[in-house]
């Protein structure tokens, strides 16, 4: 990895305080000032510590459009949890056990790995779907109910509408 | 209000039955992480449950640090199974 | 039952509690490790999810933050669960453990494939 | 005044956290400065000694709560004197092994003397300390020093002898604890003195379940039949030093926690008569069993198991004289003992399976660790000018007064098998012909060793022909230790709370 | 009713967790067994009131005894006698 | 045959054990003389701590939580101790390849937040359940999802054996400060504050952010050279 | 919750403690296996923190903790000693088994086993 200039460092060490300083109000729950000053002080040396943990995103990623197509984001997110919940209940409960399941490949056109880490957790997470590995580019799919070998089409079945999304995003 | 809690708690348990029976039948080793990772997430479901029951705001902590180390737990016992331990 | 926030609980609850069960039941019923995994993951995740939301809306107006930690573990479990369940995946898959019933031959190679490549590349932090 | 009771706890941890930093500056210091805590310790504990028989027991509470709700340490004449036995013995222990594995690297080195240090910490700890749960705390962190101890050598069996010192040791303390739940759940404390105030009003039922349990677990680390199986090993496979260091400290703390809590915390009549017959039965089987021993260091080991049967048939007695008797057996033990392991791993010092026929005939070679030993031997089975008669004089002289006559019986016979296998070994050493073809080989002891020898065989003769010198101090902890309500008084109702 | 049901159900769990644990002769299920039984004694420990003990037996049982002991059996062997060893060696 | 006569010894102690424990009687209030309501009492109106198993672990019995800090320092150096091998390289990781990317970049984004975590468990030990034992551990989880994420995660072992020397320092040398104003072993030296504020307690929090660094140090140390454990 | 329920709470509860104390004594003095033996350490200890703890429930009780909302309500509130107790029981535990396991590791580098008796080279 090549040496990250200050600015870099500094706007990610921005980021990542921002990022903490939320979590830490959340875990106390309180904004009284004792908690926020040591919140401060304790959120400050741990994003010092650890200032290319968090992401590779910068404060950039906190635009308008894209906070907008986050929202957007889990709203679809959301509606595919349902419905691969609703999936698996359909599976479960029917007695014969309607599986017909193998792996399949698909490409995607993500290049960030949190962008692809998003990716795939979403595509654990959807009907039928649960990725199995992820080399390079490419995405290993367990389907529990095959349609298609093909990449692109199977691409088209499992992904399509997260990437889409996520390429704005990042 | 508390019979719904009730009525969450039955299901819970029969899901809780149904993962830790996996757990002892399980062919393989990997089966047996699946029902160890099930019952991580019913219980810490339970656990906030319980918060309610004995109106405990406190008691949240102990759910949130239960699902982050459940996770850990399994991460440790995957790596192993993959050969990279 | 008073308020809209108590209505909202419950049927999460309610919803939750039955996802966690189909969880439950899902891993029991399902014949191989990666069918397991499919149903236990999808299942818990939104179950636990919605019941912890559930208990939040329960007692937001007693306490904000019931509802405030509630979505932090909520986020955590969204964030956790499907990077374990992957990671326990790829971990079957790594010892050559594979699904009862394959579809199509070009899976098999699929497969393989990645079974072949399991060497990383070094990447830093 | 040096300082106060907590100090002998608190500055060993300070040390032991301070050593690593300092390691990092000059190594040297990683060795010094055990020794100089050490020293200090021993300072302390023996002017405490003398302020303690003069003014009275000293109780010091710590985070300033008073002894029913904080914990507290008890500096009386018993524990203080026991204290002092220790602390003197580790600082001989550590002058020992100053030079000790030197040509190893710097790592096993610091961590053997942190370890030595933390081993007679705690066991002081565990004899001053007034609660219950810090005695078991203190208990694990001698288990866990003394388990590393025993597995400082990277042969194959010294690993062994220290897992199944740890099997035994953690069983031991979880037997500890639910006694320790017994008690708590039925008289609500912890605090020695205030359990031994209100046992009275507990179930007898109860109350004998917890002692059970008690002396179990304690008999564990007190090597009573037939609960030492790790002894040996752990002795045998041990450092030299080490060795010394179990027999003299380890063995003593535990000693002192059986008695404290037979005598101390529960009224239950049969205890005593218990201890008597668990203690001749140890005594009989270990030197029976020393008989038959090969090695030298196992030999010593079941000596040192059969010596400490008959310190607890001493206490046994029930009587103020038989405390007396078995303090001082105790006293002895713990500087005769040590010298037998200091000399006699010297004797062995080359070779591999450190049997007793290897010994032959090296009293020509090596005349002064050879005559050390000897007089270590003559003082042990309790020959008139030494040390040890007059210890098993009192012993005999306390039997006698409660007109236990079999014991006084069995304890000559015992004596009679003790002098069989140690003059076969100073019979070997002199008179035997040196057989070039084993692998000892005679060498000068180092500087460090001769000094520390000298030192206990000055005290062992010192003692033998002047024993009025620890005759005073040894009354006063025997009535200290017989006197439970003025340790009730002393601990919960004032007494000295502390002095700076 | 259903509570004490819960309850129940918990600890018949972390006995046959504890029986599973000793019987079976996988040295790794064995251990998968104990961090179960942690898992479980973890939530008891919560209904008995004991939040601080809960915490601490789910930071120390769930994660750090299972890495020390995977390791072990990891550096050692994974089977209890070595006929297990022959007969296992081709399962998982 | 040996296996039978275990169980039939067992089967009598287990017989006895829950004899006499049933008749203890659980759930009730047992006795009134005990320590247990000076705790609640004190705890509240003295020390201002709302944890009182804080209090009672750091103050009431706080040299319980020394000697328990120790036995986890020797335990660690133990470790160091016994798996010591006659040569002079620290053997190679036990981790052979890093996991799939997915695991490494979440770990990267959960690690912050499980530090925090931490963090939030040992400074709020007096008002919430936790405290320095249970965040240190949580910090030490933290350190093993990384290192079980990157197979070239490096911990500084000068720095953690310095950080654990440090804290260990400082939690007796705050026990010996409170013999200033003729005080005792670890007594309170600082003002208390009100219950339920962050900064109450006195002395109490910091000694728990003291054991909070050791603790996590010390099981990091540990989980580190028992990683690098390898035949 | 009528306290016939509570009573089986607690009869169940003493029982899974005594019971997990007598698994784990079983494995200790069974097994052959070095591990199976540190489990069984493990299970015991398990055991015991479950008693303690047991023994200072109280019906209807509630956590020692004096939160917002809980600050006069302790007649009501658990026996924290145990707790505190077990608190340093479980982190002594636990470094006890590092400690154990260890040995074995080194055990093993010798013995190249196990089996506890192919490893007695010492006598009892």
């Amino acid at each position: 990895m090549k040496e990250l200039t200050f600015n870099v460092k500094f706007s990610r060490f921005l980021l990542n305080w921002l990022f903490l300083m939320v979590v830490w109000v959340a875990f106390t729950t309180s904004f009284s000032s004792q908690e926020l000053v040591v919140g401060l002080v304790v959120t400050m040396i741990i994003s010092l510590l650890s200032i290319s943990m968090f992401t590779c995103c910068t404060p950039a990623i906190l635009c308008p459009r894209r906070i907008f197509f986050m929202i957007w984001y889990l709203f679809v997110f959301i509606g595919a949890l349902i419905m691969s919940n609703l999936d698996v209940a359909r599976r479960v409960l029917t007695p014969s056990l309607p599986i017909n399941p193998g792996i399949v490949k698909i490409k995607t056109k993500l290049t960030t790995n949190f962008s692809k880490m998003v990716l795939a957790n979403s595509i654990t997470l959807t009907p039928g779907t649960l990725t199995v590995d992820i080399v390079d580019d490419t995405l290993y799919i367990h389907w529990i109910d095959v349609k298609t070998t093909n990449p692109e089409e199977a691409f088209k079945e499992i992904a399509e509408q997260f990437e889409k999304i996520l390429l704005k995003i990042f | 209000m508390i019979y719904i809690i009730y009525i969450a708690l039955g299901f819970m348990i029969l899901g809780l039955f149904f993962a830790s029976f996996r757990f002892i039948k399980g062919p393989t080793a990997g089966d047996r992480m699946v029902a160890l990772d099930t019952l991580t997430t019913i219980l810490v479901a339970g656990l906030v449950v319980l918060a309610y029951i004995f109106q405990r705001f406190i008691y949240l902590d102990v759910a949130l640090v239960y699902a982050v180390l459940g996770f850990i737990g399994v991460i440790v016992i995957a790596r192993y199974l993959e050969g990279a331990l | 039952m008073n308020t809209a926030y108590d209505i909202i609980g419950a049927i999460l609850i309610l919803i939750g509690s039955i996802f966690l069960f189909l969880g439950g039941l899902g891993i029991f019923r399902m014949p191989d490790v990666y069918n397991r995994l499919q149903a236990g993951t999808k299942a818990t995740t939104l179950g636990g999810m919605s019941t912890i939301l559930g208990i939040g809306f329960l007692m937001v107006e007693d306490y904000w933050g019931w509802l405030v930690k509630a979505i932090i573990i909520v986020i955590f479990i969204a964030f956790s669960n499907p990077i374990s369940s992957h990671a326990l995946a790829r971990a079957m898959y790594k010892r050559k453990h594979y699904p009862l019933i394959m579809s199509k031959d070009e899976n098999m190679d699929a497969y393989r494939e990645v079974a072949d490549k399991n060497q990383n590349k070094e990447e830093t932090i | 005044m040096v300082g106060t009771p907590v100090l002998l706890i608190a500055i060993p941890l300070l040390a032991a956290f301070v050593i690593p930093l300092v390691g990092m500056i000059w190594k040297e210091l990683v060795r010094i400065i055990p020794g100089l805590v050490l020293a200090y310790m021993m300072v302390l504990s023996v002017t405490l000694l003398h302020y303690v028989s003069v003014h009275g027991t000293i109780v010091e509470t710590i985070a300033g709560w008073s002894p029913p709700w904080g914990i507290n340490l008890v500096f009386s004449p018993l524990t203080g004197l026991l204290a002092s036995i220790m602390t003197i013995l580790g600082f001989l222990v550590w002058m020992y092994s100053y030079r000790f594995k030197r040509n190893v690297d710097f790592e096993p080195a610091k961590k053997y003397f942190i370890f030595l240090m933390m081993l007679v910490a705690s066991a002081v700890g565990m004899v001053i300390t007034g609660d219950i749960f810090n005695m078991f705390v203190f208990i694990e962190i001698m288990g866990i020093s003394a388990y590393t101890l025993t597995a400082f050598y990277t042969g194959r069996n010294s690993a062994e002898a220290a897992f199944k010192y740890l099997m035994m040791g953690g069983l031991a303390s979880s037997l500890l604890l639910i006694a320790i739940a017994i008690i708590y759940s039925q008289l609500g404390t912890l605090n020695m003195a205030d359990i031994a105030s209100k046992i009275s009003t507990m179930n007898p039922g109860y109350k004998i379940t917890a002692l059970v349990f008690f002396i179990t677990a304690i008999g564990i680390e007190a090597e009573m039949f037939p609960l030492n199986g790790w002894a040996p090993d752990a002795y045998s496979e041990a450092p030299g030093p080490v060795g010394a260091a179990f027999a003299g400290i380890t063995v003593k703390a535990g000693i002192y926690v059986i008695i404290r809590i037979v005598f101390t915390l529960f009224d239950v009549p049969g205890a005593y008569d218990f201890l008597l017959v668990i203690g001749l039965i140890t005594l009989i089987v270990a030197e029976t069993t020393a008989l038959r021993q090969e090695r030298l260091k196992r030999m010593l080991a079941y000596s040192s198991i059969g010596q400490m049967g008959l310190v607890v048939v001493a206490f046994g007695i029930g009587t103020v004289e038989g405390a007396y008797a078995a303090l001082f057996l105790m006293l002895n033990h713990a500087i005769i003992k040590p010298l037998l392991f200091f000399s006699g791993s010297y004797l062995v010092f080359n070779s591999k399976e450190k049997r007793i026929c290897e010994v032959n005939g090296l009293g020509k070679y090596m005349p002064f660790t050879s005559v050390l030993f000897a007089l270590g031997a003559f003082a042990i089975v309790g020959l008139p000018p030494f040390a040890g008669f007059w210890s098993k004089l009192s012993v005999l002289t306390a039997a006698a007064n409660e007109g236990l006559l079999l014991i006084i019986s069995l304890i000559l016979i015992v004596s009679v098998i003790e002098i069989v296998y140690y003059f076969r070994v100073v019979n070997r050493i002199f008179f035997l012909k040196y057989d070039k073809s084993t692998s000892v080989v005679p060498h000068r002891p180092r500087f460090n060793a001769v000094i520390t020898m000298v030192t206990l065989a000055i005290l062992i003769l010192v003692i033998g022909f002047y024993p009025d010198a620890v005759t005073g101090l040894l009354h006063n902890a025997s009535q200290d230790l017989m006197n439970t309500p003025e340790y009730i008084q002393n601990v919960l109702h004032g007494g000295q709370s502390l002095i700076r | 009713m259903i509570y004490l049901i819960l309850i129940l159900f918990l600890l018949v769990l972390i006995i046959g967790s504890a029986i599973y644990a000793v019987v079976q002769r996988d040295l790794l299920y064995a251990v998968i067994a104990t961090g179960v039984i942690s898992l479980v004694l973890t939530a008891v420990f919560y209904i008995l009131q004991a939040p601080d003990v809960a915490l601490t037996e789910a930071a120390i049982g769930v994660a750090l005894t299972t890495i020390i002991f995977i390791i072990t059996i990891r550096n050692t062997v994974r089977y209890e006698s070595d006929n297990d060893k022959k007969n296992k060696i081709k399962k998982l | 045959m040996k296996k039978f006569l275990v169980l039939l010894i067992l089967a009598v102690l287990g017989y006895y054990m829950y004899d006499a424990l049933y008749g203890i009687g659980i759930g009730i209030p047992r006795f009134t003389d005990g320590v247990k309501d000076f705790y609640l009492d004190k705890t509240v109106s003295q020390l201002h701590v709302a944890n009182t198993v804080t209090s009672i672990v750091v103050n009431f019995r706080g040299f319980d939580t020394l000697g328990e800090v120790t036995v986890l320092f020797l335990a660690v150096t133990a470790l160091g101790s016994i798996l010591y091998k006659k040569r002079h390289d620290v053997g190679t990781r036990s981790i052979l390849f890093s996991s799939s990317s997915i695991v490494r970049s979440g770990s990267k984004l959960l690690f912050p937040a499980i530090v925090l975590l931490g963090a939030y468990v040992f400074i709020h030990g007096h008002l919430t359940p936790g405290g320095g034992f249970q965040g240190g551990t949580i910090i030490a989880t933290g350190f093993l999802l990384m290192l079980l994420a990157y197979e070239n995660f490096k911990v500084s072992h000068t720095v953690l054996s310095f950080v654990e020397s440090f804290a260990g320092i400082l939690f007796v040398v705050i026990g010996l400060f409170g013999f200033m104003n003729g005080g005792t072993f670890l007594q309170n030296f600082l003002p208390e504050g009100a219950l339920n504020n962050l900064f109450s307690g006195g002395v109490i929090g910091i000694i728990y952010v003291m054991v909070g660094f050791k603790v996590a140090t010390e099981l990091t140390g540990l989980i580190y050279t028992i990683l690098h454990e390898k035949d | 919750m009528d306290d016939n329920l509570l009573k089986i709470l607690e009869i169940g509860v003493l029982s899974t403690s005594v019971l997990m104390i007598l698994i784990g004594l079983y494995a200790v003095l069974t097994k052959r296996s070095l591990i199976k033996i540190v489990i069984g350490l493990s299970i015991i200890d398990g055991g015991i923190h479950l008693l303690l703890i047991t023994l200072g429930y109280l019906k209807r009780g509630t956590a020692p903790i004096f939160s917002p909302g809980y600050e006069h309500a302790a007649d009501k509130m658990v026996d924290p000693v145990p707790q505190a107790l077990v608190l340093t029981a479980i982190v002594i535990g636990f470094a006890v088994t590092a400690v154990a396991l260890s040995l074995i590791i080194r055990l093993y580098r010798h013995h190249h086993t196990l089996e506890i008796d192919e490893i007695k080279t010492l006598k009892w």
